[in-house]
């Protein structure tokens, strides 16, 4: 979702929308294109089709208790047909909402079956109940909102302790923390299919960040400084890959000035 | 108390709060003497009144919120103050807000709730950033099929908004009774039983989630 | 200065002081103030004296230093302040061990990739503390537009978890072996904590661990 705030205005709005050479237009135009960008912010200023239902409903001073379930019904299906006309990808949920309008109004008018109390129920009822218990929500939203925040209207005050002299204990992290917390995050991403986190075998990513080192060290290293023969061939091949990868990635290059002369790897940006 | 003067413990108090850096409680302000010269709860509280009234018409001011007491700057000035950070704070949409304020006034609530509540599915996204923040959290699983997961608010949540508990946030406006009104209007249709079919929705559920919560959330 | 009144100067920059975390240059206290209402230096060097003298008798005072002017707890507090961070050190947030975690694991990284991977943005203060323990460190920067820079662990981090090298850190598969344990514990505690906390209404389960609360309410 955007960050859009602004009210939403409709083209049906009695107010003047724009003043053309003195003359108030208070419609906008029947054959006006609307960019189907436009249409969707304005869409996105409504949070779903209860909060558009809401929008019309306050819009014409109607007690929402005595709703007129076929004129609100008209006015919806005229919004989700303006975004059909754009193309737009029609969310589910506004359709759905009109299904539930159009069974509402037929429910009206037929006669009203008697239930097992012998009470009548009013088709709106559910529907109302929705509504009432979704703006309680965006008012408490709104509410929530204007409450003084940290960071944005209230500030914590933490002054110096310059002239003392103490330790401050730096928090201590166990091996099990860490691992809970990397856990968690596979967790979720597992769930995000997109992004897969694969993990390595260790020894490839450690490579990689001690040549990184090296060569924060010495602007340029042989090639060959960097295999320690000692480690055998699993190290050899290890050592080669990390450079590979790093490779890959951008962050280091070959280079060898003479034919057949040394290779050196160079970090391909050096600063810091 | 032998060795602190009512003067000294003002002093304490007011340079502690101001260089801890979090929320203190009063315990943890009683730890900072020697055992023998420990001031009782009491002292403390009469110490932070103190120091209360007398940042009365300053630019700070000493509030108590969900984990303890801490100075803040009033709320006022935070156009001047904004200034100091570059950064500015992040403006939340109506769709992450209405998510928040479903999960603090219903919790403990599902996701599934939130979405039928407010009529659209709801975004990952919001729940991302909301645990990422830590201002919910996942306070259990709600034993029906798919195990769904239970969420409410934390206390950063109540100390991000500057309250003590949740039964500090503005009350939710009340739901109106359809069959009531109709009731109203038709008198002439003489109604054998006003025992109504609108679920007797209990509008306020908040004060025994909240003592729920308090109980969870108070063990550390 | 036609709408700030000098009582007014006073509390913003007493409060300016108190929030900003830092030392405030007497230009920087100015640029709070629109330009059409930017008070003299001298304006603002009066304000400052006048702090100066209301806090003579509190257990802060307003100091002048090299950098410019911050807010100092008074040095002979220094025997009950020290206290305040004896107790306990402060816990690192979930969110904080996981930025460590992905550094540790998916070394060399960016910090955009950090943020890919947990689907949020990541706190430069994160970062910035990890660096000043210096358990994480530049290590070199992507050749790719932005030239971001890539971390990596350091001594200093194989150090405090007692590893010799970082292929000493748990495989995945023993990761999984630790959910596995993980999630056990959660249900033994659920059936404690269904006896005790919930006799009544047990649909829903508080599947809880101090820990976890713990992390969830300590700050970064």
């Amino acid at each position: 979702m955007n960050d859009t705030t602004q009210t939403p205005e409709s083209p049906e709005n009695p107010t003047p929308i724009a003043m053309v050479r003195g003359l108030a237009f208070t419609a906008l135009p029947k054959d006006l294109y609307i960019p189907p960008d436009a249409m969707e912010v304005f869409l996105e200023a409504f949070e779903g089709p209860l909060d558009l239902l809401l929008y019309l409903i306050r819009k014409q001073n109607i007690d929402i208790l005595n709703i007129p379930i076929a004129e609100v019904t008209r006015q919806y299906m005229d919004y989700v047909e303006l975004m059909k006309t754009v193309s737009l990808e029609l969310a589910a949920e506004y359709l759905v909402m009109a299904a539930i309008l159009a069974e509402i109004k037929s429910r009206m008018l037929l006669p009203r079956p008697e239930n097992i109390e012998g009470t009548e129920e009013d088709p709106r009822a559910e529907l109302i109940r929705r509504l009432q218990e979704y703006e309680r929500f965006k008012k408490a939203a709104d509410e929530l909102d204007q409450m003084p925040r940290h960071g944005r209207d209230t500030f914590a005050a933490t002054i110096s302790t310059n002239d003392m002299v103490f330790e401050k204990p730096q928090p201590s992290v166990s091996l099990q923390e860490l691992m809970l917390a990397l856990s968690d995050v596979l967790r979720r991403t597992e769930l995000n299919a997109s992004h897969q986190i694969q993990l390595e075998p260790m020894n490839i990513r450690e490579r990689m960040t001690n040549i990184l080192s090296a060569l924060q060290q010495q602007e340029f290293v042989t090639f060959s400084s960097l295999f320690t023969p000692e480690e055998g061939r699993l190290g050899v091949v290890v050592t080669f890959l990390a450079m590979l990868e790093l490779l890959k990635d951008h962050v280091i290059e070959f280079v060898q000035s003479v034919a057949f002369g040394p290779i050196h790897l160079k970090a391909v940006i050096t600063t810091g | 108390m032998n060795n602190v003067t009512p003067e000294l413990l003002v002093q304490i108090c007011e340079a502690a709060l101001m260089v801890a850096g979090r929320t203190l409680t009063i315990a943890v302000l009683q730890k900072l003497f020697d055992e023998t010269d420990q001031p009782e709860a009491q002292q403390i509280r009469a110490a932070l009144s103190t120091i209360q009234e007398k940042y009365q018409d300053s630019g700070i001011e000493l509030r108590e919120v969900a984990s303890g007491f801490q100075f803040q700057a009033k709320v006022a000035l935070s156009p001047w103050l904004s200034r100091l950070w570059e950064e500015r704070a992040p403006r939340y949409s109506r769709s992450f807000l209405e998510t928040l304020a479903l999960i603090a006034y219903r919790q403990p609530i599902t996701r599934a709730e939130i979405e039928e509540i407010r009529g659209v599915s709801a975004s990952s996204h919001h729940f991302k950033t909301l645990m990422e923040r830590e201002w919910i959290r996942i306070i259990g699983y709600r034993d029906v099929p798919g195990k769904p997961a239970l969420y409410g608010t934390t206390k950063n949540f109540l100390d991000h908004f500057n309250l003590k508990s949740l039964d500090q946030l503005p009350t939710l406006s009340e739901l109106k009774d359809l069959a009531c009104q109709e009731a109203k209007l038709q008198v002439q249709l003489e109604l054998t039983s006003q025992e109504t079919e609108m679920p007797a929705e209990n509008t306020e559920t908040i004060t025994e989630s909240t003592q729920e919560l308090e109980a969870a959330t108070s063990n550390d």
